[in-house]
């Protein structure tokens, strides 16, 4: 698939078809430069510190802690909905959760967080993130509470 | 080797949703304002330089252009200054180096934004794509959304409340609705704040800044020239810039706005000033939490103490330091490239003893906190009456 | 008062249809060539300033933030200059005054632009709104429009051809073959250029520049630090800026770009030189017909004998002044906020002979000129060797 | 009618309304400071250089001259064509040309040039200025060689 199946708008990146390959195989992928060992969420080919296109692809880890967490009732076009064809009808919309967990090496990675309620989610939570292909062909990320019994 | 530069006109135009004007006729009403209050006319100013946020806004490939031709400046100097919601004071930056350079005595500086010819769901997304358009905006961000994560990390460290933040929204709604160029001049109580409805959680109507047209333009000067004009100069007496990560869960401390600190840290520094020497301050208040984190990241109170100093209603008039007196973005209305400006005209005139019921006594020395996104580029400005 | 300036690093990346590459990528590239070619890091650098044409090419309200972002130079100042396709001049005029008047020693100039993500419809919508769009878009306009006028009007006063507009194209094409860095790095014949298909009458497809991707840097330092870098210094000598009217009817002589004939004159001015002491010079060929009128009111003609001009060759190496021995837009590429910022790049490798084969022998003195839109902002600036 | 209609994207501005229906009735409107009678054409609201909002809308002169033309054969999204369904076929579109006509005053007008060969236009001409509302609802400005018969 397409690295525009994540990112709406950007086809042109020189890191997008192995990133959205590796989503779509389950794998959230960064980059790691090969001069200096220092690693990259989101995955970029050059390392801003040594100025070299030396990078190998990596998968970043899963396994962090929820730093902050919002949900979006009035959204952007992209994600909103149209409004009632019915009249007199209303029409709610219950947005997902959208958060930012540090999975280690200063790595933060941003995600949707599905069925959990809102009122649950605490920062400092431990979290995981996951890829995942949805069934419209989107390509995203996840994050779950971990150990928790969250159905795909 | 720095010339000094003063501000010696400035004005403000009517904001709201205003849609019986244009960009440019805005732009306009905003211009001949400050040359009115400069005693001058366009012939006597040598240079331009505009701030415009956001070319989608305005269906213009080059807004600046709309201006000069608009005020038939032609063909002396214009062009367009952005750095989002900062864009104003990046161009207030960019007209004191115009001064300060020797390129040019007299500036004109305009701040102009036009929101409401496109529909809310496209400005949710023109504002939305504030964020990083790769990284963040495919997970449905919007503008309330990142500041809400900020609301989210203060409340967590600090005990923040959502009582804390509707308070801001009390405040600076009660100074608005004694500014009659406000967008929403009308006072609201702490239960109308906490009973509205939810934008992004925990940011609920009240929390927000509006969708606002509106401009704002200032006159600079060198110290030469700052004599020639009908009112006492206001002299800028530090400019402090600064940037942070695109994405905002890149930072180190998801509370802070580490731009205003650093930009603050050289603004203080430039002026040879500390916080406590403020007399009055416009922040940036974009959302409730923007101010509280302003007021620490000012150094106007401790880090994490944002929350009870608004409490103590420290930054009423009377207060510690009196903030957004003018209404603030949240009452006066948020025109993205026009705010930056209209921040330096309420300075300008609170130094000049001009605000009528919601003048700051004895006002001396002023500051302005101007921010692009969120945070990913900060103006702090500093002022001081001759 | 002023401090001088100089360019001490330059570079240009690939100029092209760089579907490999996102709009940060590219700038990537050209800031670690600029980097390079002064011998330092981000970490000499005190100040940036970021020039984009367009949000709508970016997907971005603050196209900048993604460029301080990815290099990680936060918390440093930076921000974006805009003047349409005159976008980095306009930052080259801010990098400069952000030495002049003290507040930086060391600045980094960036010109970037990622024109390919949107449709070829939509580029030209995108392009169409750099004139009018209340008076001017609704009636069809497209960017070579505007210079098919100018070149209708030219043509009736001046008697200037269509194969005059076809051998600026020839020329442009043969010195871009000998650019690696081109777009479209190969030559052409003047039966070519005048049978390639009409885009707006009388401009062809070969008079115009070609949509592109890509990015430049150039890095200023003061008198003081400019010995510190590995390479001779460049000095910026004089610079002038000056405006037209929004509307191309609006123009007293549409065959003329005022613009340009003041920003010339300022230049000239403060660098204390008149147009025959220049001996390289980039002009602003979006258009062939722009390349014309740039040679006249530039002052390297007479008005109405740019056509004459071009046929006796003298804007080849060799003859009174070369012109565009980089390709220019129309060979090299016209990634529009880039461009400027990408012709102070080939001045400065000309002036340090580092051109190979297109290199103007014993080059001392250059000239660029950028134009935003159809001559709504003109950038003029000079250099000299050290 | 709206000014949108001749405007494609702008609703709001202080003489739009005035300005369309002007178009609408067949009049082309610019405006004129009460101060110093300078008149301005597209109109405005207020005098630059009295900067005062006391302006007076007038029928600006609608005969001059053809100061230039083009005719945009690769046109912005909105005037575009569609590639054709059927395969192997092609789809021409022939532009309407588009020109500026001074008529006096220093006034400038850019308008349509229908039913005229691009062949047949020289800058200088004989030209007259005409609003025109379109079937589709759009309103705009045309202009016509002066004394040709060009049919509405
Ligand atoms: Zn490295
Ligand atoms: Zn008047």
């Amino acid at each position: 698939m397409e690295f525009k199946n994540f990112s709406l708008f950007i086809k042109h990146t020189k890191v997008g078809k192995t990133f959205a390959e590796a989503l779509e195989s389950g794998k959230v992928f960064g980059t790691q430069c090969e001069k200096c060992g220092r690693t990259f969420f989101p995955p970029r080919p050059e390392c801003p510190d040594c100025l070299e296109e030396e990078m190998a692809y990596v998968e970043i880890p899963t396994k962090g802690t929820l730093l902050t967490f919002t949900a979006i009732f009035v959204p952007p076009a992209h994600y909103g909905i149209s409004p009632p064809k019915m009249p007199f009808a209303r029409v709610t919309q219950t947005p997902c959760p959208v958060g930012v967990v540090e999975v280690g090496n200063g790595l933060r990675v941003m995600g949707w967080i599905p069925d959990v309620d809102l009122k649950d989610l605490k920062v400092g939570d431990p979290f995981e993130v996951e890829a995942r292909a949805l069934r419209n062909g989107q390509l995203t990320i996840v994050l779950k509470p971990a150990g928790g019994n969250v159905p795909k | 080797m720095k010339r000094k530069v003063a501000i010696v006109g400035a004005a403000q135009g009517k904001f709201g949703v205003r849609e019986d004007a244009s960009h440019r006729e805005l732009a306009f009403e905003a211009v001949a304002g400050a040359l009115k209050d400069a005693g001058i006319t366009l012939k006597d100013v040598d240079s331009m330089v505009t701030a415009v946020a956001a070319d989608e806004f305005s269906f213009a490939l080059q807004p600046s252009a709309q201006m000069h031709d608009y005020l038939e400046f032609y063909p002396k100097a214009n062009f367009r200054v952005e750095g989002a919601c900062a864009s104003g004071s990046m161009a207030l930056r960019v007209g004191w180096m115009t001064v300060a350079s020797g390129l040019a005595d007299v500036v004109l500086v305009l701040g102009a934004e036009k929101m409401t010819e496109v529909s809310t769901p496209h400005a949710t997304e023109i504002m939305g794509k504030g964020g990083d358009a790769i990284w963040e905006y495919p997970f449905g961000m919007s503008f309330p959304g990142y500041y809400a994560m900020i609301a989210r990390a203060h409340m967590a460290a600090f005990g923040t409340t959502e009582e804390h933040l509707a308070m801001v929204a009390v405040k600076n709604h009660f100074y608005g609705s004694q500014n009659p160029l406000a967008h929403m001049p009308k006072e609201i109580t702490l239960e109308q704040a906490l009973n509205s409805f939810m934008v992004a959680y925990p940011l609920k109507l009240y929390d927000c800044s509006l969708i606002t047209d509106g401009a704002a333009a200032v006159i600079l000067a060198s110290a030469d020239r700052a004599k020639d004009f009908a009112k006492t100069p206001v002299w800028i007496e530090g400019i402090g810039t600064a940037t942070d990560t695109m994405r905002i869960g890149d930072r180190e401390k998801i509370h802070t706005l580490q731009a205003t600190v650093v930009a603050a840290k050289e603004a203080y520094q430039r002026a040879g000033i500390s916080p406590d020497e403020i007399d009055v301050a416009t922040v940036h208040d974009c959302f409730t939490i923007a101010e509280i984190c302003a007021y620490e990241d000012l150094g106007f109170c401790p880090k994490g103490e944002g929350g009870p100093f608004i409490q103590d209603r420290q930054t009423y008039i009377g207060g510690a330091i009196p903030v957004n007196v003018d209404g603030g973005l949240k009452s006066k209305g948020h025109p993205v490239g026009a705010t930056g400006v209209a921040m330096a005209v309420e300075i300008t005139k609170q130094l000049r003893g001009e605000c009528g019921t919601r003048q700051v006594p004895n006002a001396e020395v002023g500051l302005t906190h101007n921010v692009g996104g969120n945070g990913q580029v900060v103006g702090v400005t500093i002022y001081r009456k001759d």
